[in-house]
């Protein structure tokens, strides 16, 4: 089976095939994997290669095709794509490509303190909110210039992680 | 005859610590637990158990009086309150021992000397103890601390008064920035400790924090067992600790227990507290503060002198004295790392979340102390400390080695964690060669460790290898869309291929 | 320059103990595996791993070719034998020499020197070192034996030759078993040492077995590291073990450490390595034989001692010194319980199978060594060890309270376990105090520990509540009708409520 | 919900009813025990009684109602029976008195020796087989005293739990 590899950062897609018995055999970037694969129980692999190298990794694979892997000591993160996917997202453009338009909370907190308002024009990296989370005050940035089309919180109010703090006004940069 | 109970005015791991003494003393263990924690670890591994409010510390864990009534209505006799929360609050103590429970701790007025940093500085100099410039009261306002800086100097360190634990402390570089700075950290005292005084201090750069272990008795012996190395903090936040510290010769050694040993015997000092004091380049030594419980990282101390401190300060509040006439020899070298729940690739960014898939290093010279198992949720609402690792070795290159073992063997999914921090951490040339400041880690930058090749080419492989499963199973109906297993808590990924960063 | 490898040739908890000292060492571990151990913990923590055939060990683990060739392939330098399997095998170090390879124990002549119980009786005698009275030779027949034991008397102990470890010996009482016994320790003989040849000795009742740590390196020194109680025997299998014996005096102790270094010299010995003893009631001790290689034991000497045993055989065998001039002081005292996977339940019967939830005890003064983790599978084929609890303790009270904490602590699931076993034996009056023999637990009964009555009716409202839950989502049709989690290869339960016993 | 409780050895039953929100109420033998109760994940709960008393039980109910408890460190083992299933039993005359027509494999294992014939007459406790599991020789022995009928394994052969070793004749006591 064929996936796209896409690494964030890495304009250039790589591509993986594999074939699995237990035995496998992967081709990445043209050179080939091959040996004897095992999933211990979901989500954890053992490969042993032919050269007898042996890989413990712990693999997350979500349904929008993201990855979060963790192999001696590391972390890794890619995103895979089918061959279907894949087209699907060529033809949109692909993900990356997309302007943000709001601020959105990268994790669950509480919302001390509000640093702008409708109306601020905001540059790139300028505080525009803080959250306390865990005991820290962190403060969330402007992910780019722009005009503040709304804010969508309060101070005091709790927050989960993937809403929308701030709107941006369209194009306002 | 049944067993006298002991409850922990806690959480988290130190609760889970707590109760591993009172297992070794043949106490039964009585917790207390927020709306967030009814599933914590702490509740499950203790005999009782009483629920004191909804998540937020100041509705339940700082909530003395629904902590007093737990304690009468289990019948707990003694009472350890741990550090952080009302750990250093004279108060509370006064107030458990009124109500007729043993307190595990120093008196209430040791507590209340050493609890106000600017009382503290006053007696300390009394005694003769050298201390760093400072405030001698809390500021009223951002202009007497502007006024502080301009007659000291800057850059200023800005502290609650009634802070410790590297909570509520603040940089102040110039002039400019003193009425933000100000209101920050008045606000997080006011969050933490519920006392929202500050005052500020002198902050000698290139400075080391090294703090000595003290323990007293009701007899009047006051014994310190060596120093601790914590000088790299983040964001006034100890990350990592040693004993001893590869900066303290023997001679300075004990010249540093003897001043520790003299502020403890100013204050009557009786059970586990912690003299903390910058080291300058120099050599000279200034003390900080005291702090009147037991400390997080204590660990490092008992794994080198051989003692069991909390099982120390249980004994000693029971009447009982300490186990030990003189200073146990000190053996070999540990380590301590807290692991967070955070996330090194985003600014270390809080992150709670429930945990997966957890595998803890084991194996000679480990100790893991944590608050939490696999299937636990770590709360957005309480510090981010998960566990703590800890290592013991016959010597600090072996320490180490075994610090790098145990951080590569562990696991822990679901939330971000630390460990990739420390991985690279403890291989930097400086960290190595002990040649670091509590403002090292200020300017140092996280980069992740780099593994072979082959390695990041296995986990494309696995990933692939896995979603071909998923993709089989899919179509023969033998699963729902999206995958199992315990992983899928974790966020997308992020940051560029191979190494996540 | 890529570092080292050491092929492994064993597996389970041994195995991974030696991967950690690697990883201490910066060493790459290479692991070999049998077809029942592809997934194992050994495996999935080696940077290497070589497949050598079917499960049974005599067409694997024991399988000298095999081991080899993996070594060659994956251009390992060391090898590690471990303990069992090939580790006392003369001719397979010969050949691991002969391979270039470095073999991480003593010269092939010091292992067959000892290796055998006779020649090794021989050379002991000759060194003026006391042993128990038995024969020279193996015996040809059972004949032999019985005119051994008319000789000298019943009981007899008879013993496989090439064994150790407590595996192939087998008590005889009267000359009408002997014929029956000689057989069957034979035919076990074989299977775990590819070796048939057995003797009898004199059984001393009442004595306990006390046995000297010695550690030699290729500069000749030869030092020794305390000694170690190991009296709890199951099927003349250890089950406890302690350091130091409280049954020891300082004087004996120093005794015994005198004869275990002659010992060691007498055979140049270089490595770690035990001396093993009968010590009578009397006082009187009697060697019984040497175990060339490292012993399951051997973590309560490094607890006490602050050495790494692993380490320094690796070392040595780079041709280094160990780290010592002289033996390190003790440290307070330490306990092993060996968690085997049998059911206390019937009879101490194996049991096999999937390990599903697992909790390890953690904190303060406990070390857990096990071989597998959650969702692994214990498989029939090998010996049914799969994990051991060490605790250290200031004194051997502090460890006993320890060791109970860490088995009440513990949870493994899915599998029976010798954890209650240990628990009521922790609580019995005569192993506190130490009164015990080598047939202690002959005569000793298990009862399970009875705990608390809330507990079973706690238990037994849990279930109602699962079940509960369980009908109501089949109700809903959630769930399938098998009840999910991880327990489910539990049997079904024995034994009358309450407790299971 | 009603449950009917058995407990090997004891000729009486007991009865368990439990009513649930998170906050439970439990019968047992009379005794109430009520107070919170949470599923910390499959199979794990955490009991805190109105007393404050907090107890963690990890429970497997198998499907046939038998439960393996685990709790301060002690095994339990019972059977619990639903209304409808304990009728069904109290109809056939219970599970346990039947008087055993053969001998099983407690554990999985290999055959070493044999040591009774078709036609043996043998007493309880008299070893009939050698099995090696896990490195260990395992006397099994006769369950009662009887008549051989059948040996249904011979040596060398692996078996699993529950397979049948030897079957009795019928009455041959």
């Amino acid at each position: 089976m064929k996936f796209q590899v896409r690494v964030p950062g890495e304009s250039a897609g790589r591509e993986v095939v594999v074939t699995a018995g237990p035995a496998f055999e992967a081709t990445l970037d043209g050179a080939v994997l091959s040996g004897d694969a095992l999933e211990v129980r979901p989500g954890i692999w053992s490969l042993v290669t032919v050269g007898g190298r042996q890989i413990e990794v712990s693999v997350d694979v979500g349904k929008d095709g993201a990855v979060r892997a963790a192999a001696a000591g590391t972390l890794f993160g890619f995103e895979l794509l089918d061959a279907l996917t894949a087209r699907a997202l060529l033809a949109t453009g692909g993900r990356t490509a997309r302007k943000a338009r709001h601020v959105v909370a990268a994790m669950p907190g509480r919302v001390l303190r509000v640093l702008a308002s409708p109306g601020d024009r905001v540059a790139q990296g300028q505080p525009v909110l803080v959250l306390e989370a865990m005991k820290m005050e962190n403060e969330v940035k402007a992910p780019r210039d722009g005009v503040v089309a709304s804010v969508e919180v309060a101070a005091g109010q709790a927050v989960s992680a993937g809403d929308v703090l701030l709107r941006f006004e369209a194009g306002g940069e | 005859m049944s067993p006298p109970r002991l409850l922990i005015a806690n959480r988290g791991e130190i609760a889970v610590r707590i109760i591993r003494a009172c297992r070794d003393l043949g106490i039964s263990p009585v917790a207390v637990y927020s709306e967030a924690d009814r599933g914590a670890l702490h509740v499950r591994l203790s005999d009782y158990a009483v629920p004191i409010g909804p998540p937020p510390a100041r509705e339940s864990y700082l909530v003395a009086d629904r902590i007093l009534a737990a304690a009468k209505a289990t019948g707990a006799t003694l009472l350890h309150p741990g550090f952080g929360f009302l750990s250093e609050n004279a108060d509370f103590a006064r107030r458990a021992i009124d109500a007729g429970l043993v307190w595990v701790g120093p008196a209430p007025a040791s507590i209340a000397a050493m609890g106000s940093k600017t009382e503290s500085r006053q007696r300390m100099i009394a005694a003769g103890v050298p201390v760093v410039p400072g405030m001698t009261t809390p500021a009223e306002s951002a202009g007497e601390i502007a006024a502080f800086g301009r007659e000291n100097g800057f850059p200023l360190l800005l502290k609650a008064a009634a802070g410790g634990g590297g909570k509520g402390m603040r940089v102040v570089r110039s002039e400019p920035e003193v009425p933000e700075a100000f209101e920050r950290t008045r606000s997080e005292a006011k969050s933490y400790f519920a006392d929202d005084r500050v005052y500020a201090e002198l902050l000698v750069e290139g400075a080391r924090h090294v703090e000595v272990q003290i323990l007293g008795d009701a007899t009047g012996r006051v014994l310190a067992l060596g120093e601790r190395e914590c000088s790299l903090q983040r964001r006034h936040q100890k990350v990592l600790e040693e004993c001893p510290s590869a900066a303290v010769s023997p001679d300075l050694r004990a010249r540093m227990e003897s001043v520790a040993v003299a502020a403890g015997k100013a204050v009557d000092y009786v059970s586990a507290g912690t003299v903390e004091f910058l080291l300058a380049k120099d050599g000279r030594f200034f003390f900080l503060e005291m702090n009147t419980r037991i400390q997080v990282e204590h660990p490092v101390t008992e794994m080198v002198y051989g003692v069991d401190l909390v099982v120390e300060m249980i004994r000693i509040a029971q009447g009982g004295e300490m186990s030990m006439k003189e200073k146990p020899a000190a053996r070999g070298h540990a380590i301590q790392c807290r692991i967070y729940a955070e996330d090194p690739a985003r600014g270390f960014a809080p992150s709670p979340g429930r945990i997966g898939r957890l595998r803890r290093p084991q194996g000679p010279g480990i100790r893991v102390d944590s608050g939490v198992e696999d299937g636990d949720v770590v709360p957005l609402d309480y510090d981010p400390m998960v566990a703590k690792f800890i290592v013991w070795g016959k010597d600090r290159d072996e320490a180490f080695r075994r610090m790098r073992r145990a951080l590569s063997e562990a696991r822990i999914e679901g939330i971000e964690t630390s460990i990739p921090f420390f991985l690279s951490l403890l291989d930097d040339p400086d960290v190595v060669a002990n040649r670091v400041s509590t403002q090292f880690l200020d300017d140092w930058t996280w980069e992740p460790h780099r593994p072979p090749d082959d390695v990041a080419a296995a986990s494309v492989v696995a990933a692939a290898l896995s979603a071909m499963e998923a993709s089989r199973k899919r179509r023969k109906g033998t699963v729902p869309e999206a995958p199992a297993g315990g992983l899928s808590a974790w966020r997308n990924a992020r940051g560029p291929f191979g190494v996540r960063e």
